[in-house]
């Protein structure tokens, strides 16, 4: 900058003549989400220019994918979003299905959302917490990791497995649940909802994590959508758009006869199907905290849908059906689905040339592209609003590197 | 041995005989002549201000030193709480002439990229 | 808490109410209420509080020292001895018959400075006169605060100025500025109260040039008239030439006598006890002399500087008396004298200084009440009166033929005016004339007293002209008329008013104010008169002035209330003022009727005024000091007795009567025609309708001159300097043409030889101006130690030890 | 004690000074290095007890009372690193320059009546001025370290520290002004008696200002949600991110250490100092001054007093760093400029109107009468100068 | 063998008993040198940080010295207010010598000459001086006053409770302070309002947002950059687009 002002003598100067300084923000730092690094170009304390470097992560996953069978791919899913590993087995087993026009039983469905929405709480509680952690509280991602691990318990006794779980698979469910695994289910869910008044006691409305998040890293709807943000980012904008409601018919099928509202802001207010404290009158729509409300309510709505679910599914009377078979042929072809994972919008494409094992395989994460938004709210900001903001991006770099 | 030891001994007296006023003043002298050799040979502008701050460090040694009740011997009359005062007065001086000199030096700064103070020659003949 | 603590808290606490009144407004004016309307309050507040308190001081003082008949002769004090502050000890050299200098406190609450002899301090004198003073201003002030806020409140909103045409034709629109205007007059409060409890002269002299810079802004109200403006600035000028005068007289006590504190003052002498050291009035009238006046040792030694030098130090204690009786001294005290009293004719507008005040009445209306009449131009008198005993018969006499001429002067201007607030102005003046006058004759009751009453009815009659001209929206007097009908109550008070300023009474019975007050300058005239039978006319000049204030001010009063009125236009508007203005009126009428009364057990301003009379002034005294021996300062008991009394009484109301009939058959029954007058003596009317032509006259002397000056030097520079230079031109440019050649061979030569050697030089000598800080530093460090080996080799004891 | 050993013990005098001031030293040092082992145990207990954990239990038995030796005993094995382009000095020395600071102002802290290293005339002052010192290693580590987080720490806290340096001087000046003395001792002398006597309840300025100086406190020691200068989700650690091992715990240590300095601070300006709620040893008829045995015992009573109520401070800012998240820089120079200076002026206003208005008090029997005598002078060259407030501004008598 | 244990001996054995120290002479001994050690090292180095590390330790010492002659407020006065300036001037120096260049600029050999010389004069002078009255060579009395801040603080508003007011002679009577009290302190606001003045952030002519959006306006910059290594550029010519 002061080349520039050197060069133009237009410009009087101004301020205390500094220099900026590049910074490197990981890829071990404590609040970058794992492996992330992003180069800082600070003025003091203000950000001026932040540029995320990628790719600590990258494990070919898409090209093995080209190398294995559908459903022998599906682990490698598990390791995408590894906080939301159910929801990642879905989006490609959907896809094959997809692909493969073929229907699962209802029963099968009904189980699939009820775990699918119950991983979508495990992963928005860790967003919390470590959103928590990136703003300097500490306890109150202990308190989001002491109500996963019941839900983890949950999953390990459905499938034996706590983080990759390869549970949802083309065609079905690995296995159907064991007895008495309904019950521990609503007793969490019971034993959960009142929790919830304490994080938002402890962040929501905490008048600190308020003034931390509160119109910081604002994003307007249109930028959002320009850079192709999805899920919580995207709804935090006001953007009303789900794909469990908008998706394609294979995916909304499975929440057709489900009541949800999409959480987002609508007309000025959020829906109102639950109590929930009221936006802080500094909260500007689009900024960090609306995105991590937003979150905060989807684990509320994720609740209904696992109670409904539960219902849907004990009703369902019948056997659950098998998977098909690991070396079940796919018709030549292509097929793309997107889901709606905690993340956002996660897309699938798969080419087929008929045989079991996919020619190109593709995932498209939705934490890439709202990973790629930090590099314009963080234009301007303060040093410590950069966690508050790629935290309030809630990003897997699994997802993101592949 | 005996000539080590008989050069020691002079300088024993200073622990073992009661401070002066002098005792002080040699140090204020010290003080002062770093402060403007500091001054006088430093190219760095923050250097000169350091120079001057020891320079008032060593004039306000001089005040407590004449002002101290402890140190006065027979015939010398203490200058009391005002030679505290005054001190009290120079350092608090001292803060203003800090900030404004920091100012300067700033601006300085802003204008000439640098806090050498060899390069602070406009006004040279 | 005794009095002598008590006083100077209570009087302190008023005098600096009004300045924080002032600071307050200053900074939160604009934001007091919807355009300042609280300022008003604030103001007010201020004041009231200063009156309570003045009255607070003024009920201690009395039971302290309860105003009785005034004992003549030498015995009062001895009632006071236990209490006095400033003689203690004094009683046992002088005995019971002693004459004791009057009862005053005072002190030093804070010094600014001190230095040798020279000591600026914030001190207190307070006597009977600074409390009565206190009280007077006080009360007027308040009652002009609250009047002001009524009057005022076209300032609240945007003003529409027709008095100001702007290039456009247009006339001004400014924001208001009320509380602008209160400020203004905190701050006059504040200062005016500053010069009634100044302990020294020098703290007078500071509140006198506060007193003056308010005036300036008062005047200056409307600052966007011209006339405003002019006025305010005239009136500053006048003011400064005053107190040129007066800053002579300062340098004239200071260097010759060390002091400006009227009191003695308590200092630590060199023992560590505290000695008394004395003030301007004990070192004029010292006690040996029994308080008479005595030319000061200092002043002698200071005149006659040349012996002392010759004397050795020893002996002068012993000479200055001798030198005394030589005379040496006593035109440094008449210099003294006068020079304070210039810087009072200043403020108090007296010849030939006078010509300030009716223009100031471009003011708004409260403050020539306030300002221009009751306390700032009695500022002057009050200064004469305190420094009384310091001024010497002759003095005392320049004072009184000043005094005689203004009040002549000016009661003739006021004859003619048609302006009703000028006519008030030059009142005001002609009455501050008689206030002199009675000073310079001794009548020092007689003057004070009359201070304190024409404050109060000229307030009075000041707020009824604002009445009149709030309702009329016209000073012209020839367009009023008949406005008794529509304003009872502002005709009632006027006519009290005028009754008062008149001295209206049943002589020896009862009267109002004014003729108590007036009947004791009378008196006092007439018996310094008898006393001095060469200076017979001042008491001449006292009785036309009472015959032609009558005159005046009843032609005033008549035209303005009485009658049919003249212009219907007017008539139709005019209205009763409000309330809020109405009151002040009242409470002044009152006050304009009982000032004067003493009642029974003896409590009179009169008396009152008696307790603070200055040592020495009781008796008569013979000879002046600078004019010979032949004047005779009459002592004022003598004026309240016998015949004297007498005729004086009758004399003020045979004038005052043939004044007011004069005025009823030319105004009110239309008897004798004012045309007719005006006409048969038209030389003299024209005079004095152009105010004995003084604005010419200084226009003439001081402007005109500086015009002609300028014009001369004018007409020399382009007649005489400029054909000669171009003369000189043209001869230089033949003459250059043979010296080119010379030029560019020789002089050129040795010119660019010189510039190359300068340039050189300055090449060379800039190494010297580095620029560089370290190496200035160097040459410091370098220079002290070289300095100090050069002061050893020199003076080789120093640095040895 | 010196006195003890001079006439008792029969010890040369130099030697018995030696022995008091070693003894006094190590005492103090013990108070902060222990201090900080205990505190560190705490912060783990409390903040797994906080977060639903059970915090350690193992080391040492039961509680896992010897954690924190463990981990002292780790970080001396630790392998001492140093950045390639550190100042080496500098950073050597840091550690010990806030340490040391740290130390020195326990130095005027006393923990009962007469339990103090050098009873100092201007004890408050000495205390803050000297704490504020500690702000120097942390800057000099900063720079040292050659790393880019430990600058922008080092800098954020220099800009921190400094700033709340004025409101926490304006904090502790009212109770200066209370007692009319800057020598703690005589501060909490002035507080004894009942509950009521705190300064804390002595008006409700003192009650504000009061909270404003806890506020100032757990910010100029850099503590959550005021720990800018090591945020860890932003700057990675901080001034610290560079050391490690022993010089690392040295920072610690100096962190507690002044932790409790101000929460000690707290309690002798606002919470009575040594002197409990209720005035146990006066109603039981001990004094404190005697010198005998009782009185040993009285001073005992007042030192846990004293310690209990820092250790108390100490748990409060513990509380608040486990529960709260932290405030951006602005933010924090905001509260500082903002609200905290203001308030503290305020207050402090308040608080001297207040003695002015009501020197007694609201309910005049309820507490000592304050500020009888300003400061207890004690007799000097020229005699002993006892000044009354009522007599300011007068001539001052005095009684040669 | 080497003259270290003989002085050690010497010092144990007969000529200094250790009962002979005068402990506050040792002590004073002690900050003198510590302060007189470092005044030496602010000019011996070259760094600035360092320099500013010295003198913070010297102008330490000097508060010890404060102490040890009585004045314990004035020391702690010391402390706060020259620590915190020096803290400042600390603060400045590692701002401003961000650039590599500025850490150390150093003065030539000649100039460190020139000035060592015109010290050592100075100095010769000064403890000539010192050394001249004698008085001043006396050994204290060693009265013993206690130190007490409100002498002080009464002076600053005006009140001398220090001396006696009755019986001394007026000559010999000393003033109150309150008068440079307030001007130091009106001083001391108007420093404050000309140094801000002076370093105040000037009028700009763009708005500061558009400008951070220009200056970062070259899509490619930090990725041109990204190797840290290679911030030795200006950072101007970064943004110039890759300028040299």
């Amino acid at each position: 900058m002061a080349q520039m002002l050197d060069d133009d003598p237009r410009i009087i100067e101004f301020d205390v003549r500094t220099d900026e300084m590049l910074v490197n923000m990981g890829p071990q730092h404590p609040s970058t989400h794992g492996v992330l690094r992003l180069v800082l170009r600070t003025d003091g304390e203000v950000v001026s220019e932040v540029e995320p470097h990628i790719g600590y992560l990258h494990r070919c996953a898409e090209k093995i994918g080209e190398n294995l069978t559908h459903r022998q791919w599906i682990p490698y899913t598990d390791r995408m979003d590894y906080l939301a590993a159910m929801n990642m087995n879905l989006g490609w087993a959907l896809a094959v299905e997809k692909l493969m026009k073929y229907q699962v039983s209802e029963k099968a469905r009904h189980l699939r959302v009820l775990i699918v929405e119950l991983n979508r709480i495990a992963s928005h509680l860790v967003g919390m917490g470590a959103y928590g952690l990136d703003l300097g509280t500490f306890s109150p991602f202990l308190y989001a990791f002491r109500e996963r691990e019941k839900i983890l318990d949950l999953f390990e006794e459905a499938c034996g497995a706590r983080l990759t779980y390869s549970y949802i698979t083309v065609g079905g469910l690995t296995a159907d649940l064991p007895s008495g695994w309904l019950v521990k289910c609503e007793a969490f869910l019971e034993q959960f909802e009142p929790i919830i008044q304490e994080y938002h006691a402890l962040l929501t409305t905490n008048a600190i994590f308020v003034k931390r998040t509160a119109n910081i890293g604002v994003m307007s709807p249109e930028l959002a959508i320009e850079y192709g943000c999805s899920g919580p980012v995207l709804r935090g904008s006001g953007v009303d758009q789900d794909m469990r409601r908008d998706g394609e018919a294979i995916y909304t099928a499975m929440y057709d006869s489900y009541a949800f509202e999409v959480a987002v802001m609508k007309d000025g207010h959020y829906p109102r199907d639950h109590v929930y404290p009221a936006v802080p009158a500094d909260a500007v729509l689009g900024d960090c905290w609306h995105r991590f409300f937003v979150r905060m309510l989807e684990v509320v709505q994720s609740m209904d849908l696992v109670r409904q679910a539960i219902d849907r599914y004990s009703a369902c009377k019948g056997p659950l059906g098998e998977p098909l078979k690991l070396t079940e042929k796919m018709p030549a072809g292509d097929a793309y689905l997107e889901t709606e994972c905690p993340k956002g919008q996660m897309g699938f494409y798969l080419v087929s040339d008929g045989s079991a094992i996919p020619w190109r395989v593709r995932a498209r994460s939705s934490s890439f592209s709202n990973l790629a938004v930090a590099h314009e709210l963080c234009r301007g900001c303060l040093i410590a609003d950069v966690p508050a903001i790629v935290g309030s991006l809630d990003i897997v770099m699994g997802e993101i590197d592949r | 041995m005996n000539i080590v030891v008989a050069s020691a001994v002079p300088l024993l007296g200073l622990i073992t005989e009661p401070v002066s006023v002098a005792h002080y003043l040699v140090v204020g002298a010290i003080l002062f002549v770093s402060g403007v050799v500091c001054m006088a040979m430093k190219r760095n502008a923050l250097g000169v201000l350091m120079g001057i701050e020891l320079v008032l460090n060593g004039a306000n040694v001089n005040f407590v030193a004449f002002a101290s009740p402890y140190l006065q011997g027979e015939g010398s009359r203490s200058l009391g709480l005002d030679g505290q005062v005054i001190a009290l007065f120079v350092i608090l001086l001292a803060a203003a002439e800090a900030a404004v000199a920091l100012a300067i030096t700033l601006n300085f700064y802003n204008n000439h990229a640098t806090v050498d103070v060899d390069r602070a020659d406009d006004l040279k003949g | 808490m005794d009095l002598a603590s008590q006083l100077p808290q209570l009087l302190g606490l008023a005098w600096l109410l009004p300045l924080a009144s002032f600071v307050l407004i200053l900074f939160f004016g604009p934001r007091m209420g919807p355009h300042g309307r609280n300022a008003a309050w604030v103001a007010t507040a201020a004041i009231v509080t200063s009156l309570v308190l003045s009255l607070v001081a003024f009920v201690s003082w009395l039971g302290v020292h309860p105003a009785v008949a005034a004992h003549h002769g030498g015995d009062h004090g001895a009632a006071h001895a236990g209490d006095h502050a400033d003689a203690a000890g004094h009683d046992a050299d002088h005995g019971s018959h002693a004459v004791q200098p009057p009862v005053a406190y005072s002190g030093d609450w804070y010094t600014l400075y001190e230095a040798g002899r020279l000591k600026l301090s914030i001190g207190w004198y307070i006597d009977s006169l600074t409390i009565l003073m206190f009280v007077v201003v006080t009360f007027i002030a308040t009652c002009i605060h609250v009047y002001a806020s009524g009057y005022m409140h076209d300032e609240l909103h945007e003003v529409t100025d027709h008095e100001v045409h702007l290039t456009d034709g247009s006339h001004l629109h400014r924001p208001g500025r009320f509380p602008r205007f209160f400020q203004a007059l905190s701050l006059f409060c504040f200062s005016m109260m500053g010069i009634l409890i100044a302990g020294n002269l020098a703290m007078v002299f500071i509140f006198w040039e506060l007193v003056g810079i308010c005036s300036w802004f008062l005047i200056g109200f409307y600052y966007e008239r011209k006339s405003a403006s002019n006025a305010a600035n005239k009136a500053f000028l006048f003011n400064r030439v005053g107190d040129f005068g007066m800053l002579i007289g300062l340098m004239a006590l200071w260097g010759a006598l060390g002091t400006l504190h009227f009191a003695d003052s308590q200092v630590p002498g060199p023992d560590g006890q505290p000695v008394s050291r004395p003030g301007l009035f004990s070192l004029v009238r010292p006690a040996e002399t029994g308080h008479a006046l005595r030319v000061p040792d200092g002043m002698v030694k200071f005149a006659a500087a040349e012996k002392v030098a010759k004397t050795a130090p020893g002996d002068v204690a012993g000479k200055v008396d001798a030198w005394r009786a030589e005379g040496f001294g006593k035109w440094l005290l008449f210099i003294a004298g006068v020079g304070i009293f210039c810087g009072c004719a200043g403020k108090s507008a007296q010849f030939p200084l006078f010509v300030w005040l009716p223009d100031a009445m471009e003011g708004p209306t409260p403050v020539s009440a306030l300002v221009h009449s009751a306390t700032m131009v009695a500022a002057g008198v009050y200064l004469v009166g305190r420094f009384f005993p310091v001024l010497t018969p002759d003095v005392l006499l320049v004072i009184a033929y000043i005094g005689a001429i203004t009040l002549f002067i000016a009661a003739t201007i006021a004859l003619v005016a048609n302006d009703i607030k000028r006519v008030l102005a030059y009142s005001t003046v002609s009455q501050l004339g008689y206030m002199m006058l009675a000073l310079g004759v001794g009548g020092w009751v007689a003057g004070l007293f009359h201070l304190v009453t024409h404050a109060f009815f000229k307030s009075l009659l000041f707020l009824c002209s604002g009445s009149v001209i709030h309702a009329c929206h016209t000073n012209d007097m020839r367009k009023m008329g008949g406005l008794a009908k529509v304003m009872p109550y502002t005709a009632g008070t006027m006519l009290v008013g005028c009754l008062a300023i008149i001295g209206a009474g049943i002589p020896f019975v009862i009267g109002l104010s004014g003729y108590y007050s007036k009947d004791s300058i009378l008196a006092q005239a007439l018996s310094f008169s008898q006393a001095n039978p060469r200076h017979s006319i001042l008491f001449l000049a006292v009785a036309g002035g009472a015959f032609l204030t009558a005159f005046y001010m009843f032609r005033l009063w008549f035209m303005t209330f009485a009658g049919t009125p003249r212009d219907h236009h007017v008539a139709e508007h005019a209205h009763e003022s409000p309330q809020v203005m109405v009151m002040p009126l009242l409470v002044l009428a009152v006050l304009a009727v009982v000032a004067g009364w003493t009642l029974p057990g003896g409590f009179g301003i009169a008396n009152l005024l008696e307790q603070s009379r200055p040592a020495g002034t009781t008796e008569t005294v013979q000879g002046g000091f600078a004019f010979g021996q032949t004047l005779t300062v009459p002592a004022e008991y003598l004026s309240h007795e016998g015949t004297i009394h007498v005729t004086a009484t009758m004399t003020a109301f045979a004038t005052a009567l043939g004044g007011v009939l004069l005025a009823a058959a030319m105004y009110l029954w239309r008897v004798i025609s004012p045309a007719a007058i005006a006409t048969i003596f038209r030389p003299v009317f024209i005079f004095l309708a152009n105010r004995w032509y003084f604005d010419e006259l200084y226009h003439a002397l001081f402007v005109v001159p500086a015009h002609r000056l300028a014009a001369v030097a004018s007409g020399i520079d382009q007649g005489l300097i400029d054909p000669f230079i171009n003369g000189l031109a043209w001869t230089a440019r033949q003459v250059a043409g043979i010296d080119a050649w010379i030029d560019r061979t020789l002089v050129d030569g040795l010119g660019h030889a010189t510039a190359s050697a300068t340039w050189s030089a300055g090449l060379e000598l800039k190494k010297l101006q580095t620029g560089s800080l370290r190496q200035y530093v160097m040459f410091i460090a370098a220079g002290t130690v070289a300095l100090f080996v050069l002061a050893s080799i020199v003076f080789r004891s120093s640095l040895a030890g | 004690m010196a006195e003890f050993l001079i006439n008792t013990v029969r010890l040369p005098a130099w030697l018995a000074w030696s022995v008091t001031a070693g003894v006094a030293a190590a005492l103090i040092l013990n108070v902060i290095a222990g201090g900080a082992l205990v505190f560190i145990w705490a912060e783990r207990k409390i903040a797994g007890r906080i977060q639903d954990r059970l915090g350690p239990t193992r080391t040492g038995g039961k509680f896992g009372w010897l954690q924190s030796l463990a981990d002292g005993l780790k970080l001396l094995a630790k392998e001492d690193l140093m950045p390639d382009g550190a100042d080496g000095m500098l950073f050597r020395l840091a550690p010990y320059v806030s340490f040391c600071a740290s130390f020195c102002a326990f130095i005027a802290l006393p923990f009962a009546f007469d339990f103090i290293g050098q009873r100092m005339n201007v004890g408050v002052f000495f205390v803050i001025a000297v704490l504020g010192i500690e702000v120097f290693g942390v800057i000099l580590a900063g720079y040292a370290s050659a790393s880019k987080w430990s600058l922008f720490g080092a800098m954020r806290e220099a800009a921190q520290v400094v700033s709340y340096e004025v409101p926490l001087g304006m904090c502790v000046v009212v109770p200066v002004m209370l007692a009319g003395s800057m020598d703690l001792v005589t501060i909490a002398e002035k507080q004894a008696g009942w509950l009521t006597n705190w300064y804390l309840f002595h008006d409700p300025f003192t009650f504000v200002i009061f909270w404003v100086y806890v506020t100032c406190a757990v910010a100029s020691v850099n503590r959550a949600p005021f720990d800018l200068a090591e945020a860890e989700s932003e700057l990675v650690a901080g001034f610290h991110t560079e050391y490690s091992g022993l010089r690392w715990s040295y920072f610690f240590m100096a962190e507690y250490g002044s932790m409790f300095l101000v929460s000690a601070l707290a309690a002798l300006l606002f919470l009575g100092g040594w002197n409990g709620p209720v005035p146990v040893a006066s109603l039981l008829g001990l004094s404190e001054g005697t010198g005998d045995t009782a009185s040993y015992f009285v001073r005992l009573l007042g030192m846990a007093n004293l310690l209990g109520k820092a250790s108390l401070g100490v748990l409060i800012m513990m509380w608040i760093r486990w529960t709260l998240p932290r405030l951006r820089i602005d933010q924090v120079m905001m509260t500082c400029l903002k609200y905290c200076t203001p308030l503290a002026a305020a207050m402090f206003l308040g608080a001297m109107l207040w003695q002015i208005a009501l020197p007694g008090g609201l309910v005049p029997g309820l507490r000592r009468p304050a500020g009888e005598i300003r400061e207890g002078w004690l007799p000097g060259p020229g005699g002993a100068f006892k000044v009354r407030s009522a007599d300011v501004g007068k001539v001052v008598q005095v009684s040669p | 063998m080497s003259a270290l244990p003989m002085i050690a001996g010497a010092l144990i054995a007969a000529p200094l008993p250790v009962a002979a120290i005068n402990w506050h002479s040792l002590f004073f001994l002690l900050f003198a040198s510590v302060s007189c050690g470092f005044a030496v090292a602010v000019v011996a180095a070259d760094n600035v940080v360092r320099m500013a590390f010295y003198l913070v330790l010297s102008l330490g010492a000097t508060a010890g010295l404060f102490f040890l002659a009585g004045a314990e407020f004035l020391g702690a006065m010391q402390l706060m207010i020259y620590v915190g300036g020096t803290l400042v001037l600390l603060v400045f120096g590692v701002m401003l010598t961000a650039q590599a260049p500025l850490v150390a600029i150093k003065g030539s050999g000649r100039d460190r000459v020139l000035a060592g010389i015109v010290g050592v004069a100075l100095l010769a002078l000064l403890l000539q001086a010192a050394f001249s009255v004698k008085p001043w060579r006396a050994p204290a009395a060693g009265v013993v006053a206690e130190p007490a801040a409100t002498p002080i603080g009464m002076s600053l508003v005006g009140v001398r409770v220090d001396e006696p007011a009755v019986g001394a002679p007026a000559a010999n009577k000393r003033p109150g302070y309150m008068l440079p009290f307030e001007i130091v302190s009106i001083h001391l606001l108007v420093v404050l309002v000309g140094a801000a003045y002076l370093a105040r952030a000037k009028r700009r002519k763009v708005p500061r947002a558009i400008e951070v959006a220009a200056s970062v306006e070259p899509p490619a910059s930090v990725a041109e950059h990204a190797s840290i290594g290679r911030e030795r550029h200006r950072s101007g010519s970064v943004l110039a687009g890759g300028r040299p």
